[in-house]
């Protein structure tokens, strides 16, 4: 019973995705064309304008250290969680020294 | 003193004191720990500050990383992350701070006798780190990326006992369930950037309002789902009852007291009613969250009476008062802008800090119990009141402020709630009853062991030390406090807050226009 | 602990040779990578990753017991958070700005040179070195982690 | 026009919900979490391809640049991804520890087995 309600649900998260998929009333963006432009315009922003702001030659460095470094940090923060969690979580049992 | 000046502090120090634990950790146990304190209790000195500050002007602080004004140059979009900081968001920041300052000294003496603790302090550091982060921020990925912070963080920690099979199957549960959920957020994100091509929450707040789109809707229902399952609500609320009695103490507090609240309400209502707005139809979306709402206020607490374990017993409570809260905010999106629904929203904010702080404070009162006598099985703490005095003391204000008892804290933010779901449905609002009729009998239950007739096992324990008895000493003043001026509260900060969060014009030309 | 033949280096001489050879060029490969991380595709995790792939083979090739030997865990502890300390700072250079202010690119001292050369784009060669840094001691401190944790079966 | 990109995308991350709702092997789970982050990742990444005039699109890096002359792809969803790969591999990282710390405890992988906690 649940296990069949679950797969219900499965297909109905499909057909969402795919009626959304459809760019007629679904994600408006497909691979490009006319309205890169309009739609893009914060990609466009950064490609015109990330060299002479930032200085970095490769704009996807620009982007992660510069114009959103803030993420950057929490990324690195992340990997410090996560090993910092690791090893903790890797560390001998109370009683294992013996 | 400038909110704007206190604001990147909130994060640096914390990221300071997490980063610089490995290195202060080789110099001893007493330094670490001296570390941990100053760098909580510094948190919570800004966290004040900005609240302060933020509540006295009455503004949104905007905050731009990386130049004077979010926007380009010679455009009119944001294309840089900012913070916006509303009332809802300082309170949040304080009620967090405050939290956790408290954990990090109650875990002073309670994790003694725990091995591996420059990671658990280092852990206890990022997972605050990572909840003021989702408080303040503007931006959508970022909050992705803040919100793993915290989950990741929560993880491990409720795993940290690893020689105990019940930390780990957890751990193990709520990860998976917590990736999930993760997952989903992401997936929206992913869909509001491709139709709209933005990330700021502001800018896609106004894109929103001029063209809302089937992807729009699709977005806001995996962001809806994704975070009921951060937040416990009730068809997948299984995880949290694991989670929570099985890390230890000082974490259960902060997951319960905090986690559900930042990672799951908040966002919640931020993502509602900062980025979507009257741009969605509010009465549909609202219904859908009062009926997971009355699901998880009628299941959590019915759950909780049947409880033979102590801190199982409050996790499952803990379902059943975010029932309250989904309840309120299901309320204020569907009477959008309504007296009524300013009413129900103000009673949830106010229940959400309420509940941070008797929640908190019971869950330190369990790990005090499991300390002392090693168990948590209800049927052997009878009598407790004549060995532990203070403890059973400060577990009746709580209790009694948990049910909605008249002098104390929580019956000001719950009669808020009462009253709005009356005067909007009078089914709800016997909904509600029925519910805090569940709490009661549980916690009456509990109450009644302890003052039952002292066994054996009970008479050997006393009332612990200071750094396990100030933290619940504190929080109990607290609420008997702010038991004292219920009106005053809700009438100076929490309507204002609701006020702030409902007019989403604000929010965008702080953005747009404030620079 | 002692020593199983398992945990010892059960590698030939050949992977043992070939290992020693290799291992330098992988770290230098990296290094390149992290520093040229503002020019050319990659950067502080990408370079990062690949140096702790050069542990990983010293680890897989020598046997655990060659790597205790040169593993101090404190050690990497310290470093990683020394990466992340550096990393915070760079970001609070141009406090008096904003936090993240690339201060160094638009009137600092030095790594503001013609955009295409290695001491351009402000703080970024600074963050990719110091990400690069947290990176490589975080990997290597996991998966030695990881590698140790077999005592149950002894 | 047929997008395939965003269907492929679709399809992967559903697979991936389902392989976390049918097996049963811990390492199998992890592998499904994994599966649908790649799907989000090549959603996100396809988002920012472009075709113009027919011409291929570059990397968006300015070295070299001269030589080629053509659009330049779409920056910001290859950060995001950079930034969320890294999180996957976090995720999977603790994953793996608590994984192993469940091996030593129950001495299976089998989520069935991870029910001690009831009620």
């Amino acid at each position: 019973m649940k296990r069949t309600l679950a797969y219900l649900s499965l297909f109905f998260i499909l057909g969402v995705l795919l009626y959304i998929a459809n760019p007629n009333y679904g994600l408006v963006f497909g691979p490009g064309g006319k309205e890169w432009l309009s739609l893009r315009y914060t990609d466009n922003y950064y490609i015109t304008h990330g060299l002479k702001e930032v200085g970095g030659m490769n704009i996807v460095t620009d982007i992660v250290f510069d114009y959103r470094g803030y993420d950057t940090i929490g990324e690195a923060t992340v990997l410090f969680t996560a090993i910092a969690g690791a090893i903790a979580l890797l560390r001998p049992w109370r009683g294992d020294e013996s | 003193m400038n909110g704007e000046a206190i604001l990147p502090y909130l994060i640096i120090i914390p990221l300071f004191g997490a980063f610089s634990m490995p290195i202060v950790s080789l110099a001893g146990r007493k330094a670490r720990e001296a570390w941990a304190v100053i760098i909580s209790g510094a948190t919570l000195a800004l966290g004040s500050a900005l609240f302060y500050y933020v509540w006295e002007s009455g503004k949104i602080v905007l905050y731009t990383l990386g130049a004077k004004s979010p926007l380009g140059q010679g455009v009119n979009f944001p294309i840089r992350i900012v913070w916006e900081v509303d009332t809802f968001g300082a309170l949040m920041v304080l009620m967090v701070t405050f939290v956790s300052f408290m954990a990090v000294i109650y875990s002073l003496g309670y994790m003694k006798h725990d091995t591996g603790l420059d990671k658990y302090y280092t852990l206890i550091i990022i997972l605050e780190l990572g909840m003021l982060g989702i408080a303040i921020t503007g931006d959508l990925f970022n909050f992705y990326v803040f919100l793993e912070i915290m989950s990741i963080a929560s993880y491990a920690l409720v795993a940290f006992r690893n020689d105990t099979w019940e930390g780990i199957e957890a751990g193990i549960k709520y990860m998976f369930v917590g990736s999930i959920a993760s997952s989903l957020i992401l997936l929206g994100i992913a869909l509001l950037y491709g139709q709209y091509g933005t990330l700021t929450m502001g800018y896609l707040a106004l894109k929103l309002s001029q063209n809302p789109t089937v992807v729009g809707k699709v977005a806001l229902a995996l962001f809806i789902a994704g975070l009921l399952f951060k937040s416990g609500a009730s068809p997948v609320h299984m995880w949290l009852a694991d989670a929570h009695p099985a890390a230890p103490s000082s974490i259960s507090a902060m997951l319960s007291g905090l986690v559900i609240k930042i990672g799951g309400i908040y966002a919640l209502t931020r993502i509602l009613f900062s980025i979507y707005g009257t741009s969605i139809s509010t009465k549909t979306v609202g219904w859908v969250i009062i009926v997971f709402a009355c699901i998880t206020l009628i299941v959590g607490n019915a759950m909780a009476v049947i409880q033979t374990d102590m801190k199982r017993l409050l996790a499952y409570s803990s379902v059943g008062q975010i029932g309250y809260i989904l309840l309120g905010i299901g309320i204020g999106l569907t009477a959008y802008g309504s007296q009524t629904g300013e009413i129900a929203l103000a009673g949830a904010i106010y229940h959400t800090f309420n509940h941070a702080l008797m929640k908190a404070l019971l869950f330190l009162i369990a790990g005090v119990v499991i300390h002392q006598l090693g168990t948590r099985n209800l049927n052997e703490l009878s009598g407790l009141a004549k060995t532990m005095p203070k403890t059973t003391f400060a577990f009746l204000i709580g209790a009694a402020a948990i049910i909605g008892m008249p002098p104390l804290n929580g019956f000001a933010s719950k009669w808020l709630i009462y009253e709005s779901s009356a005067i909007f449905n009078p089914l709800l609002g016997a909904i509600a009853i029925i519910g805090t009729a569940f709490c009661t009998a549980a916690y009456v239950r509990v109450l009644y062991t302890f003052f039952g007739r002292p066994s054996e096992k009970v008479m050997k324990a006393k009332d612990p030390e200071g750094t396990m008895l100030w933290p619940i000493l504190i929080l109990t003043i607290a609420i008997i406090v702010m038991g004292l001026f219920p009106w005053q509260i809700s009438d100076k900060i929490m309507i204002p807050a609701v006020k702030t969060l409902e007019n989403q014009l604000a929010y965008v030309s702080t953005l747009l226009g404030g620079a | 602990m002692t020593c199983r033949p398992r945990c010892g280096s059960d590698m030939g001489l050949i992977v043992k040779t070939s290992a020693r050879a290799i291992i330098p060029l992988i770290g230098i490969f990296g290094a390149y990578i992290v520093m040229h991380g503002h020019l050319t595709p990659g950067g502080g995790f990408q370079g990062g990753a690949t140096i702790a792939g050069a542990g990983i083979l010293f680890l897989v090739s020598f046997g655990l017991d060659e790597m205790k030997k040169h593993y101090n865990k404190s050690l990497y502890s310290a470093l990683e958070g020394i990466g992340g300390l550096v990393f915070l700072g760079a970001a609070m250079l141009g406090m008096g700005v904003a936090f993240f202010y690339n201060i160094l690119w638009h009137n600092g001292p030095f790594f503001n040179g013609k955009p295409g050369t290695l001491l351009s784009a402000g703080f970024l060669p600074i963050m990719n070195l110091a990400v690069g840094l947290k990176v490589f001691t975080g990997l290597i401190s996991a998966l030695t982690a990881i590698a140790l944790y077999r005592r149950w079966k002894s | 026009m047929i997008q395939f990109q965003f269907i492929t995308a679709f399809l992967l991350i559903v697979l991936g919900i389902y392989a976390f709702l049918a097996k049963r092997n811990l390492i199998k789970l992890i592998l499904a979490l994994d599966i649908i982050d790649s799907g989000i990742h090549l959603l996100l990444i396809s988002l920012g391809y472009r075709i113009e005039l027919n011409e291929v699109p570059t990397a968006p890096i300015y070295t070299g640049y001269e030589t080629l002359k053509s659009p330049m792809v779409g920056p910001l969803p290859q950060a995001l991804v950079l930034t969320s790969i890294v999180i996957g591999v976090c995720v999977l990282s603790l994953a793996i520890a608590l994984t192993i710390n469940a091996y030593r405890h129950y001495g299976t992988l089998d989520v069935r087995a991870l029910r001690r906690l009831r009620g």
